[in-house]
């Protein structure tokens, strides 16, 4: 037994001794090597701006390619970026001239070939790219010259220039054609090797643990992107946020967001750090079961609907627990978005007159029933804690992202407490539309509302859209059937050494930040 | 006497109990001569096996042993210190076990467990080692004594265990053997082989035995000399031809009318029973062990300690007052005629 | 012996099998896959589109039996998220998994035996009770909280150790320990409960009439002897390590197979998932064969019947 | 042979003591056994602080300063009084949480929700366990092996695993965790009861029993339950105190007990966040939880003991 013993402690030590050899590099940190790392909690094994459609991807997207145009963050105004020049053609095709001095990061030079191979590829529904709605406006694109092509819409799209300026990335020619053949028989075009025009190249990929990517030094000299200034960047997966603040405060990490209120006011007088309050796209809302469709009739009266909504005091869970950079909203869009007005029916935070109007609905006494929620739970708890007092008892079902939108599509949740991002459209149809046009989430499925948003959906004109969505807000906020709650705000913490700007989209650009 | 191979006296052995102290051995004192064997007889908790354990210095921790004297062929092994100790345990006296099926390591072959102790005493090389377990086991009445080095215990029967477990303690040759109960666990057809063998081999070795047992039949047919012992005394001692023939102790002559032994007992004869329970040896003891049970119990039995009384004949002690007084008037009367 | 294989591995086929019908209904009856394969906040239109892509809209029958069909062949399929081959993904996790379980038992074993083994030398000692406090802590922490501990200690206030990920050694050893430990009151209890059963056995008086020397009792007679049950337990708590370190490797960054199987959950995932879910079981069982193997060379008596 | 002579009871190969010893200590069972029970230091701890917390459950609306639900955002995240800070009060002792709620009161609620988690999970695995694992180890044969089968299925799914998986998908509420935790870790109940009934199988007085033809029902109610209750009782804590903490690991994935009932490991989840920063918050819960599973299992080892005089070291 003793020689066993003395045996595990020999194979012990040399395999530690081995793993050291083997392992002992050092992890690139920091200003010192040149090397931005960056995490979030999300898991990236495809560096595919089309097969991922994780925020994640959206970020690597515009580090990595380039889209025809570029929208100012500042300004909202539309930049050229890949293409020189465009002009619409009626309301339904779009003629751009691109630039004739790029070239992608495999040396290849870009031209109108690439463009239309993109985009005919990925708006082909067949070869299913993971968010259809970025690209399912487009009919198809054709070669005009060397450097010109033509975009054919299936009909008027007004925000179509917010989807090219943030969703849609050109690749090279003939980038998929070569991708592995699944066993279904499919082509796998996940797997295919990252190429952009981007100002940074793809590095190094393990996946589902770190991007590694290295900047162009190659890239088109005078891009509204700017030049690319560190050398390079390092995302890794961390799911667990403690852990993500370690890393930080012991110089693993250059960038972390997402955190928690509490947190980053505590990090906040941490020297080597700096903590940012940013504004984001996406808002917190409850949606009542209008129709009753859940089982429970309750929220089928407005009354009850309205008397909640003043029971809740979103501005003291906006201040208290999101952040500064939170602000409460009144109606079902993002105060950024174009078309959104806060000028609507206000359910102030008045608990007695709350409990009046419940009384009035027939429920002095309150009732009982179950809320849903995937996000944040302290934020529903707040509402929980709100709604006891007046005498509502919410029984809270926390659950995973996709069984909860299962069950919310299926019109089985009295009340949901969700978010939306808007995929950072800076457009109100990206959300309201998606919810008040009798879709499975549309918790009334009110003809009226409809009929309003189709208006402002189908037209290209400024100030009729805008009409149309405010009386549709209007309907929404006196009827109630909404509570849009507030805007979500991100607690960014980074090094003291990163001079970053975060943006309201929630895309940080990487590409411009530099070394202080 | 350079012939005295153990010599033990006044070994007392205390265990500290929630209750008390208990008193398991007090003052026991005996000796063994070369080539002679000394049976302990006595029924289960008199504290017989504590004293050969302690004669082995392998009691628990918790057991407290004292003694005035314990000493190996003149040399004194008493409180030598655990290391030293141990260079004479398995060497110069082994001990044989009660328990056959579970004395031997299951893990390792019989070979491996009979020549680890000589490797462990003498320097001797493997192969050296190996032909002294082949011989003894032969001597032990194992045949294709070879083949079986490379088995396990448990494919071996019980008497081939204890034969192996009589081969082990033989192997460096050890000046003494204490066998407790060696034959209990046995068939009764194997026990009468296992005793012979020993006997033969003690003979053969020249070696001192000790034998604890309950079995007086087994004592009738080995012993040079009996002792026997009674709630952790010694109540009598003698050669077996005295203690057979003329038992002293009143709790002796309890034991052997219990017992049929050949050639004493007549066929027929009304076999007896000693009624009552030992007593409890926690706390302090006064007077005679035996009064409770003792058929011929005085009063001045319990008031005080019973010394061992030696007058009766050579060698021979008994601890009891009656048969002290009975001693005392046979020589009176013998004095008168 | 070659029938004890085969039976085990008769055993081992039809685990697997009942583990994939479960955990694919599972996920089945937990909602639908195309959702959570789609993201968060995905129209309508991209959903229908997903479903109908990966087939989803078949019943879950002939789903299940064209997994099957094709696992059987050998094709484990590929990753509805990761965009892999299932089984490279999972071959390339498994040796971390497989690091961070064998430190992680590595730690427990170096720990708890030798503790387990003096308390049992001395019982109710003062070893023995550190022992027991020992593995009193390790039962009654939650690991999330001994880990973030370890890294609050280790990873900032000394910065002895780094904080998360695999890039180096020194990056298994807290995730070995918050892992380990959780193991260790179990083995050491075993152990200790196994030494004082052997030690007060006879056949450990025998070895010590025989004059040997107390290391030699105590190693060669009554450890090998005790460690018997701890073979089969380490065995057991390996293979739990391997797929339940979930927590551990969710906070130290770590993507091994319990990570990535839970992942694969959330994100309905099902080749992977599955693929994964076999592969424990198969490791599992093949961990607990290997036990009896082990323990048939301790103990003659195994293996002889 | 007669009385005097034939040894009473000579353990089979028991410990060098016994040979000698143990008929001499016979003990007179009830006040030895009342003896062990308050000798046993272990045993008197853990069964003392259980009560305590016991009791702290019980009477939690009595003792409670405050409601375990009433937040107040203004007032979150105040230290315990021993913290040197100037929002520390005696209306909140221990202090608050994240949404303002009192953290002493919502210490001692959370005590119910913790021991009936413990409780009822051990309770349901415990049934499930202890008939499959009697069943397998008195029928022996095709039974033993369906049971061996379902038990090696269920040993090859890392418990932590499908329980996140289930909680996940079907959401959590104190029923269902229950309920998952209850339906899976009865493994051990059926593998330590497995065994135990083998062996008691083989006794003779259920040999006699079965001779007196006995019903199979008769004989495993009352004949080999009662032999192989002190497992029961220690598997019983063992797996009360696991069910416990896995409660806890639930949490910490999110998906747990749901809020606003607060139970330990929620509320220790809850405050991880805060480890690094505010460590009280994490700590106060910890400790708890810590000092309950600590007290079962010295309940569990204790009852060991006293129940089973073999296993006194």
């Amino acid at each position: 037994m003793k020689t066993k013993l003395h045996w595990l402690a020999t194979v012990a030590v040399t395999a530690g001794l081995a793993a050291g050899l083997t392992w002992g590099a050092p992890v690139e940190a920091g200003k010192a090597d040149d090397t931005l790392n960056w995490s979030t909690n999300r898991e990236i094994a495809v560096v595919d701006p089309y097969y991922n459609n994780t925020r994640e991807l959206v970020i690597m997207g515009h580090m990595g390619w380039d889209g025809l145009v570029l929208r100012d963050l500042e300004t909202g105004e539309i930049k050229p970026l890949l293409a020189k020049s465009w002009k619409w053609v009626g309301d339904t095709a779009i003629d751009f001239e691109l630039r004739d001095d790029v070239v992608f990061h495999d040396g290849s030079a870009f031209d109108a070939d690439d463009v239309v191979y993109t985009l005919n590829h990925v708006s082909n529904k067949d070869n299913a790219v993971l968010t259809l709605r970025n690209v399912s406006w487009i009919k198809n694109a054709e070669k005009l010259g060397s450097h010109s092509v033509r975009v054919n819409l299936h009909k008027p799209f007004p925000p179509a220039f917010a989807y090219l300026s943030n969703a849609v990335f050109i690749l090279p020619s003939g980038h998929y054609d070569n991708a592995p053949i699944l066993a279904e028989g499919k082509p796998d075009y996940g797997a295919v090797k990252p190429v952009g025009t981007g100002p940074y190249k793809v590095a190094d990929v393990k996946a589902g643990e770190y991007v590694l990517m290295e900047k162009n030094d190659n890239y088109f000299a005078d891009s509204a992107k700017g030049q690319p200034q560190i050398g390079k960047m390092r995302f890794r997966t961390i799911t667990e946020m403690n852990t993500q603040i370690a890393e930080l405060m012991t110089g693993g990490l250059d960038w972390i967001w997402d955190v928690p209120k509490e947190q980053a006011e505590r990090m906040d007088g941490t020297p080597a750090l700096t903590i940012e309050n940013a504004k984001t796209f996406r808002i917190s809302y409850m949606a009542f079961d209008v129709d009753g469709d859940s089982g429970t009739d309750v929220f089928t009266n407005k009354k009850v609907r309205q008397a909640l909504s003043h029971a809740i005091n979103r501005e003291s869970i906006a201040k208290n627990l999101v952040g500064p950079a939170s602000e409460v909203i009144h109606s079902a869009c993002h105060p950024d978005q174009f078309g959104c007005t806060q000028d609507v029916t206000k359910y102030e935070y008045d608990p007695a007159k709350a409990k009046a109007m419940l009384a009035e609905a027939g429920y002095p006494d309150g009732f009982e029933f179950d809320i849903y929620a995937y996000r944040q739970r302290e934020f529903t708890e707040a509402v929980i804690g709100d709604l006891a007092k007046i005498g509502v008892k919410a029984k809270l079902n926390f659950m995973q992202y996709r069984a909860l939108r299962d069950i919310v599509r299926k019109g089985e949740t009295p009340i949901n407490h969700m978010t939306w991002g808007s995929y950072s459209i800076p457009d109100v149809s990206a959300v309201v539309s998606h919810f008040f046009t009798h879709g499975p989430e549309d918790p009334a499925k009110d003809p009226k509302t409809k009929e309003l948003l189709d208006v402002a959906d189908n037209s290209v004109e400024p100030d009729t859209r805008k009409l149309y969505y405010n009386q549709a807000f209007e309907r929404i906020a006196s009827e109630a059937y909404w509570l849009p709650m507030f805007t979500y705000a991100k607690y960014y913490a980074f090094s003291k050494d990163l001079n970053f700007k975060a943006s309201s989209d929630e895309i940080p650009r990487f590409y411009t930040t530099k070394w202080n | 006497m350079s012939n005295k191979i153990l010599e033990v006296q006044d070994l007392t052995i205390d265990i500290p109990t929630p209750s008390g102290t208990l008193h398991a051995v007090q003052k026991v004192s005996i000796h063994v001569d070369r080539g002679e064997t000394l049976c302990i007889v006595g029924e289960s908790g008199c504290g017989k096996s504590l004293t050969s354990l302690a004669i082995m210095d392998l009691l628990p921790k918790k057991a407290m042993r004292t003694a005035t004297r314990l000493e190996l062929a003149g040399e004194s092994v008493f409180e030598i210190g655990e290391r030293r100790m141990s260079d004479i345990r398995g060497n110069r006296m082994s001990m044989i076990f009660q328990e056959p099926m579970t004395s031997l390591n299951p893990a390792y072959t019989i070979g491996d467990q009979l020549t680890e102790a000589l490797r462990r005493h003498r320097k001797v090389s493997r192969s050296e080692a190996r032909d002294r377990a082949v011989f003894l086991l032969e001597k032990v009445g194992i045949t294709a004594a070879a083949s079986r080095l490379g088995q396990y215990p448990h494919q071996l029967s019980g008497g081939l265990r204890q034969r192996v477990m009589i081969a082990m303690a033989l192997m460096c040759g050890p000046d003494l053997i204490i066998a407790d109960e060696p034959t209990t666990a046995l068939d009764v057809t194997i026990q009468a082989q296992i005793l012979h063998l020993l006997a033969e081999l003690q003979r053969e070795f020249n070696m001192g035995l000790i034998l604890i047992t309950h079995d007086l039949g087994v004592v009738a047919r080995i012993a040079d000399r009996v002792a026997v012992m009674y709630a952790g005394q010694i109540v009598e001692t003698g050669s077996a031809a005295q203690i057979f023939s003329a038992p002293a102790h009143p709790y002796t002559r309890g034991l052997l009318a219990c017992i049929p032994i050949p050639g004493k007992t007549e066929r027929g004869a009304h076999l007896g029973a000693i009624p009552g329970i030992v007593p409890s040896l926690v706390g302090k003891m006064s007077g005679c062990h035996f009064a409770s049970r003792c058929p011929e119990v005085q009063q001045n039995c319990t008031s005080a300690p019973i010394p061992q009384f030696e007058a009766l004949d050579p060698g021979r002690s008994v601890r009891c007052l009656q048969a002290e007084n009975a001693a005392m008037r046979s020589a009176g009367q013998e004095g008168v005629a | 012996m070659i029938q004890f294989a085969l039976k085990r591995l008769g055993v081992a086929v039809l685990v697997a099998l009942t583990v994939s019908i479960l955990s694919f209904s599972m996920i089945y009856l937990s909602g639908d896959p195309a959702i959570a394969l789609a993201g968060e906040g995905a129209s309508e239109e991209d959903i229908e589109n997903v479903r109908r892509v990966y087939g989803f809209e078949r019943p879950i029958i002939v789903q299940y039996g064209d997994w099957l069909l094709r696992a059987l062949q050998g094709n484990l399929g590929h990753s509805n998220y990761l965009k892999a081959d299932v089984a490279s993904v999972v071959f390339e996790r498994l040796p971390t998994t497989m690091i961070l379980g064998a430190s992680a038992l590595i730690f427990a074993l170096v720990l708890s035996i030798p503790l387990g083994v003096l308390a049992a030398i001395r019982p109710n000692s003062m070893i023995d009770r550190f022992a027991l406090t020992v593995a009193m802590i390790g039962q009654a922490m939650p690991s999330f909280w001994f880990a973030l501990t370890l890294i609050l200690w280790f990873g900032i206030n000394w910065r002895l150790l780094p904080i998360s990920g695999t890039a180096s050694w020194q990056n298994f050893v807290m995730p070995s320990i918050a892992l380990g430990y959780y193991v260790t009151p179990a083995v050491m209890r075993l152990t200790r409960a196994g030494m004082l059963e052997v030690l007060s056995s006879d056949y450990i008086r025998t070895a010590r009439a025989k004059g040997l020397r107390p290391m030699t009792v105590l190693f060669k007679h009554a450890l090998r002897n005790a460690i018997i049950p701890v073979v089969s337990l380490s065995a057991v708590q390996f293979g739990f390590m391997l797929g339940g370190s979930i927590v551990i490797e969710t906070i130290f960054a770590i993507n091994g197979l319990g990570f990535l199987v839970w992942e694969s959950i959330l994100r309905a995932d099902l080749p992977m998932m599955q693929a994964i879910v076999l592969v424990l079981s198969i490791i599992y069982i093949l961990l607990t064969f290997l036990a009896d193997l082990l323990n048939g060379f301790l103990d003659p008596r195994i293996r002889v019947s | 042979m007669t009385d005097a002579t034939k040894s009473p009871s000579v353990p089979q190969g028991g410990s060098i003591l016994s040979s000698g010893l143990d008929d001499v200590l016979e003990p007179s069972p009830g006040s030895l056994m009342r003896k062990r029970v308050f000798g046993h230091t272990g045993l008197v701890i853990g069964g003392g602080v259980l009560l305590i917390i016991f009791l702290m459950a019980v009477l939690a609306p009595v003792i409670s300063p405050g409601d375990p639900y009433d937040q107040d955002l203004s007032r979150k995240l105040i230290p315990p009084i021993w913290h040197d800070s100037d929002k520390v009060t005696w209306d909140h002792p221990l202090g608050t949480d994240l949404l303002g709620r009192d953290y002493m009161t919502r210490l001692f609620y959370g005590a119910r929700i913790s021991l009936l988690i413990g409780f009822a999970a051990m309770l349901i695995s415990g049934v499930i366990g202890t008939t499959l694992g009697v069943l397998a180890g008195y029928f022996g044969g095709k039974v033993d092996m369906v049971v061996n089968f379902i038990i090696t299925t269920r040993l090859s799914m890392p418990v932590v695993l499908v329980a996140l998986a289930v909680v996940s998908l079907v959401g959590s509420s104190l029923t269902v965790v229950i309920w998952v935790l209850g339906l899976l870790i009865w493994d051990r109940f059926a593998v330590v009861m497995r065994s135990a009934t083998q062996q008691v199988r083989g006794l003779d007085f259920v040999a006699a029993a079965q001779s007196l033809g006995c019903s199979t029902r008769r004989i495993i109610l009352s004949e080999i339950m009662p032999n192989i209750a002190n497992h029961l009782i220690v598997i019983a804590t063992i797996e009360m105190a696991h069910a416990i903490l896995l409660e806890a690991a639930l949490s910490f994935l999110g998906l747990g007990v749901q809020p606003p009932d607060p139970s330990w490991g929620l509320m220790i989840a809850e405050a991880k966040g805060m480890i690094f920063f505010d460590a009280w918050t994490i700590t106060i819960p910890g400790i708890a939880l810590f000092a309950l599973v600590l007290s079962i299992n010295l309940l569990g080892d204790g009852m060991r003991d006293v129940t089973a005089p073999e296993n006194r070291n």
